[in-house]
């Protein structure tokens, strides 16, 4: 990543406790107060701030030209944005809902995700493309898809999760600072988790965590998943299994390195994630551990993720979610010799 | 060819204040026609109040009321024959009741219980969609197969002032002028998406301004006034019908509440805007007119109030009934073909059921 | 997949050799045949027969209102084959190129997949999607993206990728009979291979195919890879290996059971697929061959996939694409204790 | 608010015949400019002779011709100061050279070598787009920036006619209008989109009807007519300048040949039609016009076909050579900040490479 040197003006001096929202409503306008050449746009995110209040102020404090809302048109609000970075600027922009996001599919993978390479560099895509993901939210259809293996999939975009209000925070600080284009997923139900966040704290895009030490099997997760699997191994400890957690943070890149380290200590692992398992970015971490930790492996990678149909109505997404039940089924399928 | 172009100022046959507008081009409904369109009102309205009481009640998951804009919906099933198809958005549950879906029915999806609650081909109601525009490529292709098959069947499709800067608006607009297929779009022009006013969808003098850019006549009318909104919509689905193509219809009215019960739109706009628009309320006009006119009596307001109630507790009953969704259906209907892969899936999911159910004994 | 027993008139008494784009075209021809439910749409679909001539002759000879060009927008394509269906039609629509299936994205992951699980399965999308995939064609940019993994990923949607012009042929009229949505994935490269063509074969959708036996290994391949598998087991013959090759031709639903069988008796497996790999096609099959035969395999499973870069510019293509000698370097690496 | 209606007939300065057409909305550029003008209609003719040749040779993986529409990609470029931008299609090459490209660079991409030629910021020429439509957000997007940095930029957005269907279009055209930003949207209405008519783009008079629907003015113009093109163009983009806003310009105009040398027009579309095409060139009515005001003579026709044939000559010259692009770019430029799975990518190409190069010795 590239970094700049300025520190914002309204940053808070040492850390605070915020909600995640909170955390990327900072980052924003932190981001906005470094560099004017930051703009914020979409649907409802001036004046109302946003459905999920992200972008709360933004509108007042940097005014109209720097945080506006857009006709209704997702193709229109990533394709002008991709203008506007030709012309030096640098847009972030908010897809209301995950599924709200796929008019602007073509712009995405056909121009986002390609203008730097079919240029040789010479025109760079530095957007940010915000996108409120997954469920367990209880909302309605088209209001709860996890959507990143699209995505993940595309060459050119980077790809960002974060799990914790700092991370939401120092992610969308190095998004916003990133060249290349990153899809930024937030997680919808962790938007009121609160946090400690420190602005001074420079986390680079690409770098998984170890959001648990362990040592007889890891979880890999990400995102929504976060939560479970740190729970999942919260009630293993008791029942006196040692769960490592894994926290992805960035799906483009992929930290190898760490969530190979880690799978190897254990010899055991399972990928939890909540978008539908087949052909999806847990696919791409099973695969990979499969190949990459083959002689270390005592038993195959589970997979815990969203089961291979639309997302569920409210009153069934329990079902559907992958929950700390599911996760510890699985490793209790990781072949143990006791 | 500018005779495509709508007119000046929205069609109006009855005033903010009940008065009888005569109109050369439009000719307003018979009594009786007014008298159950004011029947209809009444009624969506009570609808209307009972899904906000059962969203505060926590019965319902989330409501988009349409409070205010129920003449549109009235008018739209009213000029529908049984064998046409309506095309609503998640704000019309009013028009999906009367066209004849069950009330408990129709709000399914906004219980939360299912995606979508009734048998589209029962009352010729396609599904309440969300993702905007989309219905209206849903409305001309279904309109384009009617005209192949030689079926005379016409589409309405409905949708709002912000779903009109979409792509898919366009292409439908332009889809349904190419073929010439019988369809109606009716633009309910609340002035607001969400929090966004309209002067953020479009700098035309109106919506309806853009008809002549796909070669159909754009008509606007005023959407609180169900006389001049049934009959702009009866000569359109006339046309429709007749082989003429179709027809952009804007109508002229507000979303008086918010966007939905999650909404707050004290964060954008001014009560005394909202409150011009209450003196505008397409109900109270047509109470006044129809009472000037002698036409309503206090027992008729009694018998049609008695109506609405009754309806208002067959909703309220069969949303307080709790039910329990089958995690079956969640796999169910995914492929009428059957998948392998969702049956392993959904033994997984039983396993944990039954384990579930075993511990709890 | 439901069947239906009429046989089409024009069709050749017996087999005939035909190229693939030729036994496309014989299969749409037999549909509208067979069923005068069944219509062709697109763009240039109707007098030109297509960019690949793949819908030659179908205006003449059923009418424009049996095939027919539309205006050009892929989302009111695939958004009124939606309402078609929902009136009774079974839309077979052609997507021009892979990339420009994009726009439709909405209308295909929204609707057409999804149409029939959120009306309980009232409301049913026999749709046929048409989509020219992959490159090797020489094509410049968007016109050789393998889009698969986007339609794969996605619940709801059926997907078929035929290598072979009978698979082409009796695929098609499966997918063409098919209640639910099918994408039909056409390999460009290989519209012009030559081969036997009996209509009166008829082939399940979700079976694979023991393309050639073997084994020490199993090349696992679908659409344009199928070639260089079945050119790769050649080559290794000479050199005394013997790979089997398993042809998936349907990517949803997936056959476990051919592709788990073959690999346990070989105990080793390389997956071979244009597509950029990440998060890909590629990935799920080795991530369920490596859960699902893990105590058989000798070797981790190895992926012979596109790079994780976009589609290459035609005079860099052949170092992209996955190639005879790329698949047998990976079939070196199996860990073979000779 | 009518005034935003395009004119009955299509604006023309200058007839087939060369004949020159009084209009009181228009004046005719000097002639100067015509005969600079005249001058690039014979480079761009040259251009897309030598173009063919090429592609037949082999020398090119295809090319969309634009014969016959030289005149709109000469207007464009002539309209726009060098800090413009222009953002052109896979059939403006043409225009991209007017601009200043090199023409082995504009030619890059179709020869196969590369996606894109040449950097955008040399010449403000943003690469040619294929995704149709797509590129005509971009070029809002651009002006929009341009009005919020306070520079005085004009972008001018090329596109055809079957473009025009696309959702995109439509988008570009309502956010332009909304936030009235400098842009110019130029259709190429040639008539063809590859095989498919005008008549299945659109049911409207023309082309240009649609702009009343975003609230900005619409034009048709003779495509043919470079002096007409000229004129149009300038009042939109001083439009643009002076914060008026975009501009929908149609010129009415034919693709002369086949869409690409892949296709085969003669499968979809009669001779005759093209022949009385033929006789609207642009060239040959610009040469008749400026012969008869005897502003052109032999020896300046000599001029110009030798300047037009030396830039042939280092078109051919360009792509007769042969180039072998280096497999390291398709890794290097994907990502500015570089990711660890496409370096173990590379690695392993490189380790087939080298070992393909020691097998070689
Ligand atoms: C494609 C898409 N983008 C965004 C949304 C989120 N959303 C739901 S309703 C709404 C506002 C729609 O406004 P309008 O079309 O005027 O209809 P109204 O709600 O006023 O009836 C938005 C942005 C959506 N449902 N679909
Ligand atoms: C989104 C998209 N769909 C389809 C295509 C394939 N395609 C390339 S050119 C073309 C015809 C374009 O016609 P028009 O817009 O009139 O431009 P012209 O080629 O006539 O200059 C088509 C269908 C494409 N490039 N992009
Ligand atoms: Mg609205
Ligand atoms: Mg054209």
């Amino acid at each position: 990543m590239t970094m700049t040197s300025e520190r914002p003006a309204a940053t808070p001096a040492a850390a605070t406790t915020l909600t995640m929202a909170g955390a990327i409503n900072l980052a924003l306008a932190d981001a906005m107060q470094a560099d004017d050449r930051v703009l914020v746009f979409g649907e409802d995110v001036g004046v109302l701030g946003g459905v999920f209040r992200v972008t709360d102020g933004l509108t007042a404090r940097f005014g109209e030209s720097r945080c506006f809302d857009t006709p209704l048109a997702e193709a229109g609000i990533v394709g002008t944005a991709v203008g506007m970075a030709m012309n030096g600027l640098i847009p972030v922009v908010e897809m209301q809902f995950d599924a709200f996001a796929y008019p602007a599919f073509e712009q995405v993978v056909s121009h986002v995700a390609k203008m730097g390479n079919r240029t040789r560099g010479a025109m760079r895509m530095p957007i940010v493309i915000r996108i409120p993901y997954a469920g367990g939210i209880g909302g309605v259809e088209h209001h709860c898809d996890s959507s990143e293996s699209y995505y993940v999939h595309t060459p050119g975009l980077t790809v960002v999760a974060p799990a914790t209000p700092q991370d939401a925070y120092s992610l969308l600080r190095e998004a916003i600072r990133c060249p290349d284009p990153v899809v930024f997923l937030e997680p919808k139900k962790l938007y009121w988790t609160k946090g400690a966040v420190d602005p001074a704290v420079e986390t680079p895009i690409g770098r998984a965590r170890i959001a648990r030490e362990g040592t007889d099997a890891t979880l890999v997760a990400y995102g929504t998943s976060v939560p479970i699997a740190l729970e999942a191994a919260a009630v293993a400890e008791e029942e006196g299994r040692s769960l490592q957690v894994v926290d992805l943070r960035s799906l483009t890149p992929y930290d190898d390195e760490t969530v190979d380290a880690a799978v190897r200590s254990t010899g055991r692992a399972v990928v939890i994630a909540e978008a539908p398992g087949f052909a999806s970015v847990a696919s791409e971490i099973a695969a990979r551990i499969s190949e990459r930790c083959f002689s270390w492996l005592e038993a195959p990678v589970r997979r815990v993720t969203g089961f291979d149909v639309p997302y569920a109505p409210p009153k069934l997404e329990h079902f559907y979610l992958p929950d700390v039940d599911r996760v510890l089924d699985a490793v209790d399928t990781l072949q143990w010799d006791d | 060819m500018n005779d495509l172009l709508p007119r000046g100022v929205p069609v109006q046959l009855i005033d903010a204040e009940g008065l009888v507008r005569d109109d050369d081009g439009y000719a307003a409904p018979s009594t009786a026609a007014l008298l159950d369109g004011y029947r209809s009102l009444v009624i969506g309205r009570r609808i209307n109040d009972q899904c906000n009481a059962l969203v505060r009640q926590g019965r319902l998951a989330v409501y988009p009321s349409s409070h205010g804009q129920e003449a549109c919906q009235i008018a739209a099933v009213g000029a529908l024959e049984a064998g046409d198809w309506l095309f609503p958005t998640y704000r019309d549950s009013v028009a999906v009741m009367l066209r004849g879906v069950r009330p408990a029915d129709a709000m399914v999806l906004l219980k939360g219980d299912w995606h979508n609650g009734y048998d589209p081909y029962d009352h010729n109601v396609a599904p309440l969609t969300t993702p905007l525009a989309t219905q209206l490529l849903h409305a001309v292709g279904f309109a384009h197969a009617a005209v192949l098959k030689g079926e005379n069947t016409v589409a309405l499709a409905m949708c709002g002032d912000g779903a009109t800067s979409e792509g898919d608006f366009h292409e439908a607009l332009n889809f349904a002028a190419v073929f010439r297929v019988p369809v109606v779009f009716l633009v309910q022009n609340n002035r607001f998406a969400i929090s966004v006013p309209l002067s953020r969808q479009t700098a035309a003098e109106s919506l309806a301004h853009k008809a002549i850019g796909y070669g159909m006549p754009g008509e606007r009318v005023d959407g609180n006034d169900l006389a001049a909104l049934a009959s702009v919509l009866e000569v359109a689905v006339a046309r429709a019908r007749s082989g003429g193509g179709p027809t952009l219809v804007e109508a002229h009215t507000y979303r008086m509440q918010a966007h939905t019960n999650a909404d707050d739109d004290t964060r954008y706009r001014e009560r005394s805007e909202v409150q011009e628009w209450v003196e505008r309320d397409p109900l109270t006009r047509l109470r006044a007119h129809l009472t000037r006119a002698n036409l309503l009596d206090a027992s008729a307001e009694t018998a049609i109030a008695d109506e609405a109630e009754a309806i208002a507790t067959e909703l309220r009953d069969a949303l307080n009934a709790d039910t329990a969704p089958d995690p079956r259906a969640l796999f169910e209907h995914v492929y009428a073909s059957g998948n392998p892969q969702l049956d392993e899936q959904y033994e997984l999911l039983r396993g944990e059921l039954e384990r579930s159910r075993e511990d709890a004994r």
